[in-house]
């Protein structure tokens, strides 16, 4: 059975309100990240987040980027966060000390950003094509047209940079060996 | 090699219309300088021999001086004398200023004065300061002023003048302050010096003044010029007067005449020759050498007879109540000073220029025998302290009175002659007051130098015991006689007969210039029309003075004299203090002008230099303020980019739109 | 037709106000790991724009997307060393509060 | 030309003067730093080799029927038309020979001062001599600018060294004011030949004095760029607001350092305004000149009025110093042949016998270590040869006839008059406070009864010794000789000055 | 396919180095310097293309890389750089026991990416290129790792430099997709086409990216990661941090605002004029207060910054001049910068030892040739000549004299500050050679590979200072291109 065109009684399009409901996930999910203070489940709303925007991007018709998203994003990053997490809290950790004392301050500046974000963005002359409904899939020969062809270079040297990534994280993250040291702790710093 | 092409062209420029000095003239300059420069590198090493080189030069010089002197003033060197030029001295594009000395009537009567004088102190010093360490020192010093006072009246240049000028200046310095271990003299010296340089400014700013006018300090060349009539109004007014300011600090005239008394520290000889007979008269041969721009100016020529005619009384009343012997004579010479202004201003020339000569011999010959005095008490020079020295001293006795007489105007003495003749001149002339103040003058003067003589010579001796009174060496009492005899006859020498003497003949030339600006005519003495009376009038007057001097110091007289002081007690305690004239110097350029100083002082390290320091401090604590911000913290950190993406934002949006 | 989601407007919105809240995050919390989590945030909401605008502009078609991939391998590659960095710090400092890190200032 | 003018007209002989100090200093860096007499034995030597040379140079300049003579210019920076551009005239010959003389003076005065760090020392100012010569003899803007920066560190080195207790306060402030103004000269020199290569197209002889002379024609480059360039020169110089650097600069500096800064730093200034300031920027020089004069005669009476009262024998000669170069730049504006040659005069002048004064306040500070006037009385007692020998210097500076101090200050007075008469009636004052403070500070030090400072001293209290006469002897021969026919020197710069007049009027600019 | 492979071969030749340090440390795991030696050696040879490719401009990769003189020049300072590096740290790194071989690597990938940024004819590729650059910066901050100091260090430059890397990016596709193309020159045609006037969307991209761009170049008031991590970072690698990754950024802003967004300079020259003047008189001003002379080295980068803005803004200003001192600059920059903190390296011979200004007190006296070259570099940074530094200063101000307008003014607000940093870089010079020596004795390190970086340093600066005019050239035949 075909589905109607609108959102019965609300008559909204589907794709409005997949959006609406994806883009809701995606903005709550990040505000609980920001605002939550157990540290765990803000990891977790991260991955609530970034699987919403997955979905945005299917909508979007860049399939192949939802599934690099959840692959990369959700697969390894945000585990690898929950890891670190896991790490670096000790159990006396300061779980209630959540906020900078310049909290109210941020708050206020980033809602002077969103506004200017939604005001510059919005308002722009983009010159873009208005797509009925969904967007077409992109196709993954597009994209790997452009990713082999003109930015090949910089696909290239991405793997030079993970590389070096990966190379330097070990080298941090490695038990020090014995006798490395540095300056002493309590000098006097100025 | 460039030395002698500027010789070479110095010599050949010199185009002068006037005859050629004989070549020797220059030794008058180099004889003094040698005995200088000789002394001064190894006269220390000659002991009590160390003033044979200068002594010699200097008798040397009176004998080539005199050889100049005498035909110039008998006019025998032409009307307006001869000249010889010597070499470049400053150049600056096609102004130069020559160094070249000149011989006329009027530089051959300084010349009298200065080298007669001259080698009789130096012979006097012979045995004055035989007992001083810096004998040595003090013939060369002498040597030096010698050359600078002849540089002074020979150079036909007036920058060369005033190079002399300073020259002399300086001289006055060393000597004034030649006993330097002594707190005082140095003080005098400095005090000298820089009230002269007060004159000097003025002086300076009127050869710029000339400059402007002119295009050259060449005397005669200026002469020229303001005869011509390039030279009247307020400039000639303005540049009189500049000039004047010159003569009046080194002539010690009132207000720039408080460093002559100071400058009686320096040694006796110093006195009687620098602050007595040559360097003060400086200021009346500058006035007279250049009699036309002032002629060319009645304010300057009013100004010119005021100070001297009020420095004279002013000066008189200040040596009524003095007790020092040598301060009493220079009191005594800031008021024949006065005459000599006086009797410039009124135009008056060849009596003021007769009066110098004459003033030149007596008051050198009272200073030496002051110092005679001095010496016979063993270096007392409070009157007080002194009385009844004629019979133990007879030789300074009887000369000292001579210069007296002679100072007092009493015919037919030296005095008499020039004094009279300043007097007759300025009641011609239509300056009544100045007249007027002058008999006053005359009157006053008789009266203290007589006080002297008797507070020194008469009465009963207050020295004290333990001095063993002596009359002075032969080299201190033969200069006493030698310059006796001129004290008494010079006078008549070059001032008979009236009107028509040697010194008229001779100077008449000269002064013709200024005479013809001022319209004044040579008239003929008259015995018994208005110049009889008036010579009897001086007469009257310098007897009156006589004889109350005489009268009120012959003997003991303590009494009556305190009686009268008592009854004139403001006088007295006015005239004693210099009319407190020290002290408000003291007051205005001592005291506040260190406060000034200090003043700017702060000003430069506080106001100038603090501001410096402040924007050094006001940048230090900027940058301890900004460094505040920098707290640590990576979120403030990020803040701070934050809010300024957001302003960057806004202003983007601004701009762009 | 679609009133939003066939807009490009609404996405880059979206976009900006996800950055914004990363953003806010990086600058409220104290705990090193919150604050990637908030780096996280603004990437992708980079992402997102690049994404969107990749496929409503017709000379990005396809570009985009690509972009959108390099930009996850290079938050990945800084994600790694960043987190390594957290690590090493920790075992000096013993606590993950970056507010505490202020050995050096001024 | 003679044989010596051709001989030395075939030899880089600017370049070896310029250079020769600085081949002394990479030698004496080579030497080892335990001989000491030997290091202080080859600095004389270069140093008066340099001297010598330098007399040998003298002859020539008047042989060249160019403006400069012994040219050389060779391309440094062609990308910038940037040339080694070095050449003499009459004005810079007799700055060069005076920096020349005084360079071995000083070192020879600091045998016996200096014991600590010798080696450095004397590479330092031989390396400060090098620059000093080299500010003298460029003639491209660049090259000026280097080696007036250069001048800079070797100087700031012996002060901050081996000067007195709060040295590094002194060298700081020093140098920094200095670099404040230079800085700033530093842009105007890119301005200008930038508006040459604009006005060209070509950046070739951009930065060449003689091709810039007469071409600048904008008015307001003119006038900041003078401003830049006057500021710099005012600092040096120093004037009027700016000189409180100086007296700091000159308590702190070990004597040698005082007489240098004094008798050749200073004179950079002056030069400076000669050479480049009003010579490319003549317009705004005339436009400038009223405030320039008005600060100079400032200078001239407030720089002697502070000095009456200064308690510091040293601090008291770094006033007068300020008083006696408010002369120069009031000469120098004077626009006129008096005022200029009387500037030049005056430069060199203060040269010789600040620099006398100098070493005298030195003299006596190695036997007292101290310059506190109110400690000393009746010095002259003790040391008459000493106090002579001050007194000499102490009168030339007060500008008596007959030493070569008169002529200068008498033809600035002139030339101000000329354009003036109530300035040069002000600066004229200077004629009694410079006796003032002159005199009441010998009189405080020299005269009177023996103070029981100096009597405390003992045998400590010495005359001069023959090395000590040696340092003075040439500076009072010059003082007397210039004293007695300036016009020698008058005669030497006048191309120069006649060049710098026409320039001055804006000669070239039609 | 093989003409881009050439093209880009200095790239592939210092990743391969890379690699092969990594290998040589594996096969021999104790020898100290072998990684040094290979790492010298590849840079050698990478350099020796880069000679080659200085002839003229060459594109590979559709665009993407843009070979040529003016990469030789960046690239062949880049190795300069990267060489001294190499030369002052392993013997300062050894003695307190990090390795070298994953250092070498690390500052190697780091050269990669700045060749790239110099190289890159596109946003995208530019954008890795800088990323390439930057991220092997924080592990070399954080490479003391047991150093809390060096950590804090690391993770400020890490949070703050991914958060600027955030906006940079979101800016970078802003402007991306406002002009619908990530060729640089072609953004550049887009926009002229555009003509006056912001779009909004524009007007965000510009900020955003002036924001990032101001971060990476470290421009007040985004500096604040700079003291921090240079302070915290080990010596050598601070030298290298305050230079490498600055010119680094240079570059990017050559390329993004020169190249991309020149049409819209009348914009951003303000904006980046008040950024230059905060930039400069804020680095001098703190400077002034510091007594560590580490920290006052950053905050004289800061003010160096400052200057090199200067040039940019000039350039802006459309005098070619502008990007020529600022390409001079960068070079005496990194001459005397690197050889400051050599200097710093020496004196740091105790492990655990700070340096603070009193320490050096009297240094001038023990070890006076080390003195003396440190008094090279601190005039030459206080910019007296004859040193480079002089030069730059020089050359950055005519640039700016040049353009008129803004920058004159800048160019006036660049030589006050000198004097001011004048103040502070001789003041060093004064506990040098002007105090009597401190009571605990800095111990000097004096391996012969930090010789002779302090000598090739030294050597350098000097050079530059008698003899500029070879690069200068150099410098205008990079920009012709």
């Amino acid at each position: 059975m075909p589905l109607p065109d609108t959102l019965p009684l609300i008559g909204i399009t589907w794709a409005d309100a997949l959006f609406m409901m994806l883009g809701g996930v995606t903005i709550a999910a990040s505000l609980f990240v920001v605002l939550g203070r157990d540290i765990i489940r803000n990891g977790l709303m991260l991955i609530l987040a970034l699987g919403a925007l997955a979905g945005i991007y299917v909508m979007l018709g860049a399939a192949i980027l939802a599934g690099a998203q959840v692959l990369v994003y959700i697969g390894a990053i945000s585990v690898l966060i929950l890891f670190a997490i896991m790490l670096t809290q000790s159990k006396a950790a300061p779980a209630k000390l959540t906020f900078q004392s310049q909290a109210l301050p941020a708050a206020l500046i980033a809602s002077l950003l969103a506004i200017i974000f939604a005001i510059t963005l919005g308002t722009n002359d983009w010159k873009a094509t208005v797509f009925a409904g969904t967007p077409a899939p992109q196709g993954t020969t597009s994209t790997a047209a452009e990713l082999f062809g003109p930015y090949l270079l910089a696909f290239e040297v991405v793997s030079v940079l993970i590389l070096a990534a990966v190379i330097g994280g070990i080298y941090l993250a490695a038990i020090p060996r014995a006798g490395q040291i540095g300056a002493e702790d309590d000098e006097e710093v100025r | 090699m460039n030395v002698f092409n500027t010789l070479i062209r110095a010599a050949s420029e010199g185009g002068e219309p006037a005859a050629q000095l004989p070549e020797y003239a220059p030794l008058l300059l180099i004889l003094p300088l040698a005995g200088f420069l000789f002394t001064a590198a190894i006269g220390r090493r000659l002991g009590k021999l160390a003033h044979l080189v200068p002594l010699g030069a200097i008798v040397a010089t009176w004998g080539i001086a005199m050889s100049l002197a005498i035909p110039a003033l008998l006019g025998d060197l032409g009307e307006h004398g001869a000249s010889s030029e010597l070499f470049t001295w400053i150049a600056s594009g096609s102004l130069t200023f020559n160094m070249g000395i000149h011989v006329d009537a009027l530089t051959g009567a300084l010349l009298l004065v200065v080298t007669t004088v001259g080698a009789l102190v130096h012979l006097y010093s012979v045995g004055y300061m035989s007992h001083d360490p810096g004998y040595w020192r003090f013939f060369a010093y002498l040597n030096l002023f010698m050359f600078s006072m002849l540089l002074l009246v020979l150079a036909n240049n007036l920058l060369v003048v005033f190079a002399a000028w300073e020259l002399v200046g300086l001289s006055s310095y060393l000597l004034i302050g030649f006993w330097y271990t002594k707190r005082e003299p140095g003080l005098a010296a400095k005090k000298a010096f820089i009230t002269n340089r007060v004159g000097d400014v003025g002086f300076a700013l009127g050869l710029m003044g000339l400059v402007a006018v002119f295009g050259t300090l060449d005397i005669s060349t200026i002469l020229a010029g303001v005869e011509a009539g390039q030279l009247a109004g307020p400039a000639a007014t303005v540049i009189a007067l500049l000039i004047f300011c010159g003569a009046v600090g080194k002539s010690a005239q009132f207000p720039l005449h408080v460093w002559l008394p100071d400058a009686m520290e320096g040694p006796t000889p110093v006195s009687a020759l620098i602050h007595a007979a040559t360097m003060v008269n400086a200021g009346v041969y500058l006035v007279a050498r250049m009699s036309p721009p002032f002629a060319a100016s009645h304010e300057a020529m009013l100004v010119v007879a005021a100070i001297g005619i009020f420095t004279a009384i002013f000066a008189a009343s200040i040596a009524f109540t003095q007790t020092d012997i040598k301060r009493v004579l220079a009191f005594s010479t800031l008021s024949q000073l006065g005459y000599m202004f006086a009797a410039l201003g009124v135009g008056a020339w060849v009596p003021a220029i007769f009066h110098l000569i004459t003033h030149g011999f007596f008051k050198g010959l009272l200073f030496l025998g002051s110092g005679s005095v001095i010496h016979a008490v063993e270096g007392e020079q409070e009157m007080p302290k002194m009385g009844g020295l004629a019979r133990k001293i007879p030789i300074t006795y009887a000369t000292m009175l001579i210069g007296t007489v002679a100072i007092a105007g009493l015919p037919p003495l030296a005095g008499f002659w020039s004094k009279d003749e300043i007097l007759g001149e300025a009641f011609k002339f239509g300056y009544a007051w100045v007249w007027l103040v002058g008999m006053v003058v005359a009157g006053a003067t008789a009266f203290y130098m007589f006080r002297l003589m008797g507070l020194t010579f008469w009465g009963k001796s207050r020295v004290s015991e333990s001095v063993h009174v002596h009359e002075s060496p032969w080299t201190m009492t033969l200069p006493l006689i030698l310059l006796a005899i001129p004290s008494i006859g010079i006078g008549a020498l070059l001032g008979f007969p009236f009107a028509d003497g040697i010194l008229v003949h001779g100077l008449e030339p000269i002064f013709h210039p200024a005479n013809v600006l001022l319209g004044h005519e040579h008239e003929a003495w008259t015995l018994f029309g208005i110049d009889g009376l008036l010579m009897l009038a001086s007469v009257t007057v310098a007897s009156i003075g006589t004889v109350i001097g005489v009268r009120l110091f012959r003997s003991d007289n303590g009494d009556r004299i305190r009686a009268i002081t008592a009854r004139l007690q403001p006088l007295y305690v006015g005239s004693k203090n210099r009319w407190f004239f020290d002290d408000l110097n003291d007051l205005i350029f001592v005291r506040l002008g260190t406060r000034l100083a200090n003043a700017a002082w702060w000003f430069d390290r506080r106001v100038v230099d603090g501001a410096v320091n402040g924007v050094g401090t006001l940048t230090s604590t900027g940058g301890r303020g900004l460094r505040q911000i920098q707290t640590g913290r990576v979120q403030n950190y990020a803040f701070g980019i934050a809010l300024g993406l957001a302003a960057m934002a806004v202003a983007y949006l601004v701009i762009g739109s | 037709m679609s009133q939003i989601a066939g807009h490009l407007e609404p996405y880059l919105v979206l976009a900006g106000i996800l950055f914004s809240i990363g953003a806010f995050g990086f600058l409220a919390r104290r705990n090193a790991i919150s604050m990637l989590m908030s780096i996280e945030l603004m990437l992708n909401a980079v992402n997102l724009s690049a994404v969107a605008l990749g496929v409503f502009i017709p000379a990005l078609v396809g570009q985009g997307i690509a972009f959108a991939l390099l930009i996850i391998a290079v938050a990945a590659a800084e994600a790694t060393v960043g987190l390594a960095i957290v690590i090493a710090i920790y075992r000096n400092r013993k606590t993950p509060l970056v507010d505490e890190y202020d050995t050096m200032r001024q | 030309m003679s044989d010596l003018t051709q001989l030395i007209g075939g030899l880089p002989i600017l370049s070896m003067i310029t250079l020769l100090p600085f081949v002394g200093a990479l030698l004496i860096a080579l030497l080892p730093s335990s001989r000491p007499s030997l290091i202080r034995v080859a600095a004389l030597a270069v140093s008066f080799i340099t001297f010598v040379l330098s007399l040998l140079m003298l002859p020539g300049i008047r042989e060249f029927s160019s403006e400069f003579a012994f040219s050389e210019q060779i391309s440094w920076i062609p990308s910038f038309g940037i040339t080694y551009h070095l050449g003499v005239d009459g004005l810079s010959g007799a700055l060069v020979v005076l920096t020349t003389l005084l360079s071995w003076i000083c070192i020879l005065a600091s045998f016996g001062p200096i014991q600590n760090r010798v080696k450095e020392y004397f590479i330092s100012f031989l390396i400060l001599e090098t620059g000093m010569l080299g500010v003298f003899l460029s003639l491209d803007l660049f090259l000026f600018y280097i080696f007036w920066e250069i001048v800079l560190v070797p100087m700031y080195l012996i002060i901050g060294i081996w000067g007195g207790a709060d040295r590094i306060y002194a060298t700081i402030k020093f140098v920094l004011y200095t670099l404040v103004g230079s800085l700033l000269m530093l842009v105007a020199i890119l301005a200008t030949a930038f508006s040459h290569q604009a006005a060209t197209g070509s950046w070739t002889g951009a930065f060449d004095l003689i091709a810039l002379r007469g071409t600048i024609t904008d008015p307001t480059l003119q006038a900041l760029a003078f401003g830049a360039f006057a500021l710099a020169f005012a600092i040096k110089v120093p004037m009027f607001p700016f000189h409180t650097w100086l007296p700091d600069a000159h308590v702190q500096a070990p004597t040698a350092g005082s007489v240098i800064l004094a008798g050749v730093l200073l004179k950079l200034g002056g030069y400076g305004f000669l050479r480049f300031a009003i010579p490319l920027f003549p317009q705004a020089a005339q436009d400038f000149a009223p405030l320039i004069i008005a600060l100079s005669v400032i200078a001239i009476i407030y720089g002697a009025i502070v000095a009456i009262v200064q308690t510091d024998l040293k601090k008291l000669i770094a006033y007068s110093s300020v008083s006696h170069m408010g002369f120069v730049t009031l000469g120098i504006f004077s626009f006129n042949q008096q005022g200029v040659d009387g500037a030049i005069l005056q430069m060199l002048n203060h040269g010789l016998i600040t620099s006398g004064l100098f070493l005298l306040v030195g003299i006596g500070y190695e036997r007292t270590h101290d310059r506190e006037i109110a400690k000393m009385g009746g010095w002259a007692s003790r040391t008459p040869v000493y106090a002579a020998l001050f007194g000499f210097f102490l009168f030339a500076s007060v500008g008596l006839p007959g030493l070569s101090g008169f002529a200068g200050e008498f033809l600035v007075l002139l030339g101000a008059f000329l354009v003036n008469p109530m300035v040069a009636g002000a600066a004229t004052l200077v004629m009694i406070l410079a006796a003032v403070y002159l005199l009441w500070m010998y009189q405080r030090i020299f005269t009177g009864p023996l103070s029981p400072f100096l009597k405390g001293l003992g045998s400590h209290l010495t005359d001069v010794t023959p090395i000590e006469i040696a340092t003075l002897a040439p500076l009072a021969a010059m003082i007397v000789a210039f004293g007695i026919l300036p016009s020698l020197l008058t005669n030497a710069f006048a191309t120069s000055v006649a060049q710098f007049l026409m320039y001055a009027s804006g000669g070239l600019i039609q | 396919m093989s003409g881009d492979l050439l093209t880009i071969a200095p790239l592939i030749t210092v990743g391969l180095t890379a690699v092969a340090v990594l290998l040589s440390d594996g096969l021999t795991p104790n020898r100290r310097y072998a990684p040094i030696a290979v790492a010298l050696a590849g840079l050698g040879l990478t350099s020796w293309i880069l000679l080659q490719q200085s002839g003229g401009t060459v594109t590979a990769l559709s665009g993407a890389y843009i070979g040529g003189p003016f990469v030789a020049y960046l690239g062949l300072l880049g190795s300069a750089v990267v060489a001294i590096t190499l030369l002052i740290s392993p013997d300062h790194l050894a003695a307190r026991r990090y390795p070298s071989a994953e250092f070498a690597a690390t500052l190697l990938f780091a050269l990669c990416g700045a060749i790239l940024v110099g190289a890159s004819g596109d946003l995208v590729t530019l954008f890795i290129g800088l990323e390439l650059m930057v991220i092997p910066g924080y592990i070399l901050a954080g490479y003391a790792k047991r150093d809390p100091l060096s950590t804090e260090g690391a993770v400020k430059y890490f949070l703050l430099g991914s958060f600027s890397s955030a906006i940079l990016l979101f800016g970078i596709v802003l402007l991306w997709g406002s002009t619908s193309t990530a060729s640089l020159t072609e953004i550049a045609t887009a926009l002229t086409a555009a003509g006056a006037g912001l779009q909004p969307a524009v007007a965000m991209a510009l900020a955003l990216i002036t924001t990032g761009v101001a971060f990476k170049i470290a421009a007040v008031p985004f500096h604040y990661w700079t003291p921090d991590a240079y302070q915290g970072s080990p010596t050598p690698i601070t030298g290298y941090l305050s230079v490498g990754p600055k010119i680094g950024a240079f570059v990017l802003m050559i390329k993004i605002f020169l190249i991309a967004l020149l049409p819209l300079a009348a914009s951003w020259i303000p904006v980046v004029a008040i950024l230059a003047t905060a930039t400069m008189t804020l680095g001098n001003l703190v400077a002034l207060t510091q007594s560590n002379v580490k920290r006052m080295l950053a905050y004289s980068s800061i003010a160096h910054t400052g200057y090199l803005m200067v040039g940019i803004v000039a350039a802006g200003e459309g005098e070619a001049s502008g990007i020529a001192g600022v390409l001079f600059y960068s070079v005496a920059y990194a001459l005397m910068n690197l050889g400051a903190f050599a200097f710093l390296t020496a004196v740091q011979g105790r492990p655990g030892a700070t340096v603070q200004l009193s320490d050096l007190a009297g240094l001038g006296r023990k070890h006076p040739m080390l003195a003396l070259l440190a008094a090279l570099f601190l005039l030459s940074l206080t910019g007296i000549p004859p040193t480079a530094g002089f030069f730059a200063k020089a050359y950055v101000i005519l640039s700016a004299v040049q353009a008129g307008g803004i920058a004159s003014v800048l160019a006036i607000v660049a030589v006050l500050n000198a004097a001011i940093a004048a103040f502070y870089y001789l003041r060093v010079v004064i506990y040098l050679f002007m105090r009597d020596p401190a009571e605990v004795e800095v111990q000097v390190a004096t391996a012969p590979l930090l010789r002779a970086g302090l000598v090739v340093a030294a050597a350098g600066t000097l050079l530059l200072g008698l003899l500029p005019g070879g690069l200068i050239e150099a410098v205008v035949k990079a920009i012709a291109s």
